[in-house]
């Protein structure tokens, strides 16, 4: 009983991760079909992000529960700062290359990126757990979760039913919407495709550096951290259906689950579950558990 | 602009058969390896052509490499065996996946190969036996009676990836002036066509597919030979990814600008680590960044030009 | 007379709207016959259940006595069904005469020598009867409307097919070379001995040049005879002509 | 745009060519070619501590600062040259990159490889460019144990030391441990050093039992569900062979949930982190230092120097991988002057060098070293775990145990893993 716990909170938690590095991804690709490797340079960018304006608060003597503050505002402000200059300099004059074109693009970006940490913020490990042992722990049969984990949970419940909403219910939402479905008639019907691709891609990097933010206080933090992750969430976002927010949230609880149940009963396969789950998955369904339509006439 | 363009290129090939005696032995070593690269990313452009690239070619690089160091373990180490079985080995399973990764298309293919790539990978990782991560080293390779490793060995080896490479640029290049090139360049454009003119497009993919996974496995095989030694690595989808970044960088306009962007890449390459150690990566992404804006077509239309001119 | 083509209680619905609504139909060799209706109709449903783009919800397609019913596109066009489309499908890199050589690659694939030999005679005709020869070079993007439309038709006419499919062969065509593009086209059609289906917006285009008329409304077949007889139907007047006199403004 | 590209293609032609010519140098200079990650997830606890090590240990010889037995300048007299490379990047580019070394900068020695992956490959190519090749921190046993080579030395004992010391440490101060479980990385150093230590406690403990073993993905980061797994187990004993971010991120990640209160973890790997990380560390761990390195190296006057010099320059204690380096530059600084001595004062050859090095014992920052195993090229070495306590807001490690070169390392000629199976047969 307590395992079938343990695997629905392990699962739980590390889906929740798994979305909020994941669902940037998925924006950005949906509206600008991009499959943009520098998502995991700009997670890495997110951490250190949090580490410096954190120490500033730390060193400006904040209060100490106000440095959850410092650490979710990392989101905004990278992405603002790199979120503009990627697209505008790089992405936008090369807008009508092919897709693989595109993607290497933002790899060379990735690159780039990755060594720029490494100047600015040098090789050694940075630690910021303060956010993660501040809230202490909880003990759930008889495993202790640090409440750290459920706030990412609770996380991503926000960005992902924000995203909904915003998607659903305001103007701008079903604007992008349109985008998504079918650029072309969009633009007709007069979409500002330009600033909508400036707006998703600034908020698609926000993302990632929020979740390499929330993820900082739980690691160390090194410039390499994007690596794993971009595969991982690559893993995610074709699982669920490029492009679809509903599918990433899909696919991150689909991977969190297969790959809590491998841990705690056969921790051997581990190591390939999810490119196993990856594989099955586009075997039964190419696009994806939920590729969202798109127009297609003859 | 052919006969010229004929010309340039034996000059080239001439100029690369004498490399032993005017390359010296490191600069070989580096040669060797773009080459056998060089014939990965041929069969990597040949997908491309036809509008599909792979972002999990490595696999059968890995393959190719793998199952020469499982001949050489269990003793064979002749050249031709390793080469001829290393390049069967590839082909049969590029007609297993192919016939499920020739469904797919766009980015999909893409993940798909690399999903494929990445459980072969782990695969390798779980094998204690053959050494996991750390891979095996495998020596005394020969053909014939010639050594092809060691001090001994660089230049036959040298010399047998060159003659391969330009047995595979001229395959390629009568196989992209057949029927079949023609169709490949059509499917690129438009598969919805295709089917409609009567022609399976998955075939075509197929077709196309197991002609590279070919390439590529022994591609793998002369690395292996010449590297001496086979890891995990080789199927990596770093490893995929600098396939792609090679035939981008050549450019999908002929045959020979694959191994002209394996050939500028491994110099790129081994220039960022001598100049810049510590950044060899912000200088590796800033050459393919320019490649991209500046010279879309690749480094072959820049030939091109060049050669138009003079 | 023999049938070319049948469907036997042809449906296929998209979610609440009917798209073909028990379509029974035979099409006799070497006729040429219009399909009208207005947009939604079920013109274009009805071609890409024929020609295997969409798989029916119940019913069947016999080409002759073949059953073809779910088969792929591509083996249906092997069987000698082309077709064309309301957007022209060419390979746009790809020079005017290289799209065809790949037209008539792909058809030599099952052919004969003397198949072979007709094919190229095929292709030769196709390139000078829609005076296509002076761009035969030119990449097939460069082209303007009319002769995209034009090449996308050559390309189907390629494999001397027995039925022709051919989806609103004038739109984007201007006023001035439409007639004249339909007849070269239904020339060529008779000249091959191919049972053409056209899909056509222009009532005078239709009255010209059609054998047989088959108005649509709402997935069904609501009147087929000859053209004068259609036109002539109450209920076509209703509910088609008098739409398409609004929608284009001349009839 | 047309003159852009053909002058971009014209600087970097020329660009190629500027490096790819030789850099001249002094003659009388003794050139290191030095291997270490400066890019990569090694660089951070391995790669940049060693390279720092190699900057100042050789900035001090050349000076003739250093103390002790090493207080000759450079090597033998002739000052050091030091040509850097990056470990990061695939086998194939390190074998490059060493021909590089060797043929067109004409290194006399290379010092170098962290990976293991990277020292198998390169073994081999030093046997073939017939260049003295000393490798300072990679820790497969199969590298000495399954080839013998001439020009290839390893100055630090291999892995299986760190496991079996492991255990043993266990078994001396939990002689009770009923289970225990292990987290190791999955890849080839994590499977080797697991398997070394299931081993070892079979032969000590041999009625403790496993309850789980997890084997993460390298470089996975979360480890969430495989601490819970561990919780859930309930082991008296967590073997890890964690390193780098990955063993920052599993303490972070496992202290709060409790995880080193119930079980006596230990971590061989564990002191890279102590410096950085030391007060997230819970008292009662067991850290090792794959040797007798930092924490544990003895009180000598080049210790007390290295470190001193060390912190001087980098604010932080130096790290095993510094340790490493240094072993491995003072080794060939020793078997460089031994050889020279041999050949009457003339510069040594790579032959008198190897001679000189086989089987050789010297005095290193970490102690004595004997290059005793795979006929002179393999060192062993005393190695040491202790537990960590908090004292005064400092992280010590007490209860340090010491075990003799003997006892951990297997006799010449006898595999690691043979002689584990064998239950220790000397």
């Amino acid at each position: 009983m307590s395992e079938a716990v343990a695997i629905f909170l392990d699962g739980s938690i590390y889906a929740a991760w798994l979305f909020l590095v994941a669902v940037g991804l998925t924006l950005v690709y949906g509206v600008m079909k991009i499959v943009n490797v520098a998502h995991g340079a700009t997670y890495t960018v997110g951490a250190y992000a949090a580490v410096s304006l954190c120490g500033a608060w730390a060193a400006g003597g904040g209060n100490e529960w106000g440095i959850y503050l410092p650490l979710v505002l990392a989101a905004p402000v990278v992405g603002l700062i790199l979120g503009p200059i990627l697209e505008r300099l790089f992405l936008r004059p090369l807008r009508d290359e092919e897709e693989t074109v595109l993607m290497l693009v933002t790899y060379a970006l990735f690159l780039i990126l990755e060594d720029s940490v490494k100047f600015i913020w040098g090789v050694d490990p940075y630690f910021l757990s303060e956010p993660y042992l501040l809230p202490g722990g909880i003990d759930i049969f008889d495993l202790t979760y640090p409440v750290y984990n459920f706030g990412m949970l609770i996380a991503a419940t926000v960005v992902g039913v924000g995203l909904a909403w915003f998607l659903s219910k305001s103007k701008s939402g079903r604007i992008v919407r349109a985008v998504i479905h079918d650029r072309e008639v969009a633009m007709a019907m007069g979409a500002n495709v330009d600033r909508i691709y400036l707006a998703v891609f600034s908020f698609g990097c926000a993302l990632a550096a929020l979740g390499g933010a929330l993820t900082a206080p739980t690691v160390s933090v090194i410039p390499s951290m994007g690596v794993e992750v971009i595969v991982l969430a690559f893993a995610v976002v074709v699982i669920g259906g490029m492009g679809s927010i509903i599918g990433a949230l899909l696919g991150a609880l689909l991977v969190g689950f297969v790959r809590a149940m491998a841990v705690h009963l056969l921790p051997e396969a581990e190591l390939f579950i999810i490119y196993l789950v990856m594989a099955t998955v586009l075997l039964v369904r190419p696009s994806g558990l939920f590729a969202p339509a798109e127009a297609r006439k003859i | 602009m052919p006969q010229r363009m004929l010309a340039g290129l034996s000059v080239l090939v001439a100029i690369l058969a004498a490399a032993p005696w005017w390359m010296p032995p490191w600069m070989l070593f580096i040669a060797s390896g773009a080459l056998a690269k060089g014939m990965a990313a041929l069969g990597l452009m040949l997908l491309l052509r036809g509008g599909l690239v792979s972002f999990g070619h490595a696999l059968y690089f890995g393959i190719g490499a793998y199952a020469a160091g499982l001949l050489v373990l269990s003793g064979i180490t002749e050249f031709v065996v390793l080469a001829v079985l290393g390049t069967l080995a590839t082909l049969v399973l590029a007609l297993i996946l192919g016939t499920f990764v020739s469904r797919y298309r766009g980015i999909f293919f893409g993940l798909l190969s690399m999903a494929l790539s990445m459980v072969f990978y782990g695969l390798l990782i779980k094998l204690q036996s053959l050494g996991s991560s750390d891979g095996f080293n495998l020596g005394g390779i020969h053909l014939l009676s010639i050594p092809m490793q060691g001090t001994a060995g660089q230049v036959p080896t040298y010399l047998m990836t060159l003659v391969l490479s330009v047995l595979a640029a001229i395959g390629i290049d009568k196989f992209l002036r057949s029927r079949y090139g023609l169709l490949t360049k059509a499917l690129r454009d438009n598969e919805l066509r295709v089917e409609y003119l009567g022609q399976s497009v998955r075939q075509l993919v197929l077709l196309n597919y197991i002609i590279a996974a070919g390439l590529a496995g022994l591609a793998g095989v002369l690395s292996a030979v010449a590297v001496g030694h086979i890891g995990p690595e080789m199927a990596y989808w770093t490893t995929s990814g600098e396939f792609v970044f090679m035939v981008i960088l050549g450019g999908l306009g002929h045959v020979a600008a694959a191994f002209i962007g394996a050939g500028v890449l491994s110099a790129v390459q081994a220039v960022a680590y001598a100049v810049a150690p510590n950044s060899w990566q912000f200088i590796v992404g800033a050459s393919l960044l320019a490649c991209i804006v500046f010279l879309p077509e690749g480094l072959w239309s820049l030939l091109k030009r060049v050669g138009r001119r003079a | 007379m023999t049938t070319a083509l049948s469907t036997q209680g042809l449906c296929r619905s998209f979610g609440a709207v009917k798209g073909a609504d028990n379509i029974n139909v035979e099409f006799e060799a070497g006729t040429v016959v219009a399909l009208i209706g207005t947009n939604g109709a079920g013109k274009t449903t009805f071609l890409n259940l024929v020609t295997g783009y969409l798989k029916p919800d119940s019913g069947s397609v016999f080409l002759g006595e073949r059953n073809i019913t779910g088969m792929e596109p591509r083996d249906i066009t092997r069987l000698g069904v082309a077709r064309s489309f309301q957007i022209p499908q060419l390979f746009d890199q790809l020079t005017v005469d290289e799209n065809l050589e790949v037209a008539e690659i792909i058809a030599r694939h099952a052919s004969t020598a003397s198949q072979t030999k007709e094919l190229s005679r095929v292709r030769a005709l196709a390139l000078e009867r829609f005076g296509l020869v002076p761009q035969r070079d030119q990449l097939a993007k460069t082209l303007p409307g009319g002769a995209r439309k034009l090449l996308d038709i050559a390309m189907a006419v390629v494999s001397h097919p027995s039925v022709l499919v051919l989806d609103e062969p004038t739109s984007g065509v201007s006023a001035e070379e439409k007639e004249s593009v339909v007849e070269t086209v239904i020339e060529l059609a008779r000249g091959l001995n191919a049972m053409t289906l056209f899909v056509e917006h222009d009532m005078e285009v239709v009255a010209q040049y059609a054998d047989r008329v088959l108005a649509f409304f709402e997935g069904r077949i609501i009147a087929d005879g000859t053209a004068a007889e259609v036109l002539d139907s109450p209920e076509v007047r209703r509910l088609i002509v008098g739409t398409a006199l609004g929608a284009d403004g001349h009839a | 745009m047309k003159s852009f590209s053909l002058r971009a293609l014209a600087i970097a032609v020329s660009a190629t060519l500027a490096a790819v010519a030789p850099a001249t140098q002094a003659a009388e200079s003794v050139k290191i070619g030095v291997v270490t990650f400066l890019s990569g997830p090694a660089a951070g606890p391995f790669g940049v501590p060693a390279r720092n090590a190699a900057e100042i240990l050789i900035e001090e010889l050349n000076a003739g600062k250093v103390p002790g037995p090493h207080a000759t300048k450079g090597f033998g007299g002739a000052p050091i040259q030091m040509v850097l490379v990056d470990e990061f990047g695939s086998t194939t580019t390190q074998v490059s990159e060493y021909r590089n070394l060797v043929q067109r900068q004409n290194v006399d020695i290379v010092v170098g490889y962290i990976s293991s992956g990277n020292c198998l490959a390169i073994a081999p190519v030093a046997e073939e460019l017939k260049k003295v090749t000393v490798i300072f921190d990679c820790g497969t046993p199969r590298l000495l144990e399954e080839n013998a080579y001439k020009y290839v030395f390893r100055t630090n004992a291999h892995s299986g030391m760190d496991s079996i010391a492991a255990a043993l440490y266990v078994a001396s101060t939990k002689p009770g441990t009923k289970s225990y479980a292990g987290i190791n990385q999955n890849y080839a150093w994590g499977q080797d050093c697991w398997s070394d230590f299931e081993g070892t406690m079979k032969a000590k403990l041999p009625a403790a039992a496993v309850t789980t073993s997890q084997m993460p993905k390298l470089f996975a980061g979360q480890y969430g569900t495989e601490i819970s797994a561990l919780l859930a187990a309930k082991p008296d004993v967590i073997h890890s062979s964690f390193w780098d971010g990955d063993l920052e991120a599993l303490i972070l990640q496992a202290a709060p949930r409790g995880l080193f209160k119930k079980s006596t973890v230990i971590l061989t790997a564990g002191e890279t982190a102590i410096h950085k990380l030391g007060n997230a560390i819970p008292d009662g761990t067991v850290i090792g230092a794959r040797g007798p390195h930092s924490v544990f190296a003895p009180d000598t006057e080049i210790n007390r120097w290295f470190q001193k010099t060390y912190r001087d320059r980098f604010n932080t204690p130096p790290n095993y991988a510094s340790y490493h380096m240094v072993q491995a530059i003072l080794g060939a600084k020793t078997a460089y002057e031994k050889a020279k001595a041999a050949a009457g004062g003339a510069d040594p050859t790579q032959e008198q060098i190897i001679a000189a090095f086989e089987g050789l014992t010297y005095e290193s920052a970490s102690g004595k070293v004997e290059m005793r195993n795979s006929k002179g090229h393999q060192a062993i070495q005393e190695t040491a775990y202790g537990t960590t306590k908090m004292v005064k807001g400092q992280l010590t490690v007490t209860n340090v145990k010491r075990y003799p070169a003997d006892m951990v390392n297997p006799p010449e000629g006898v595999k690691s893993a043979d002689w584990i199976a064998s239950g220790f047969k000397r």
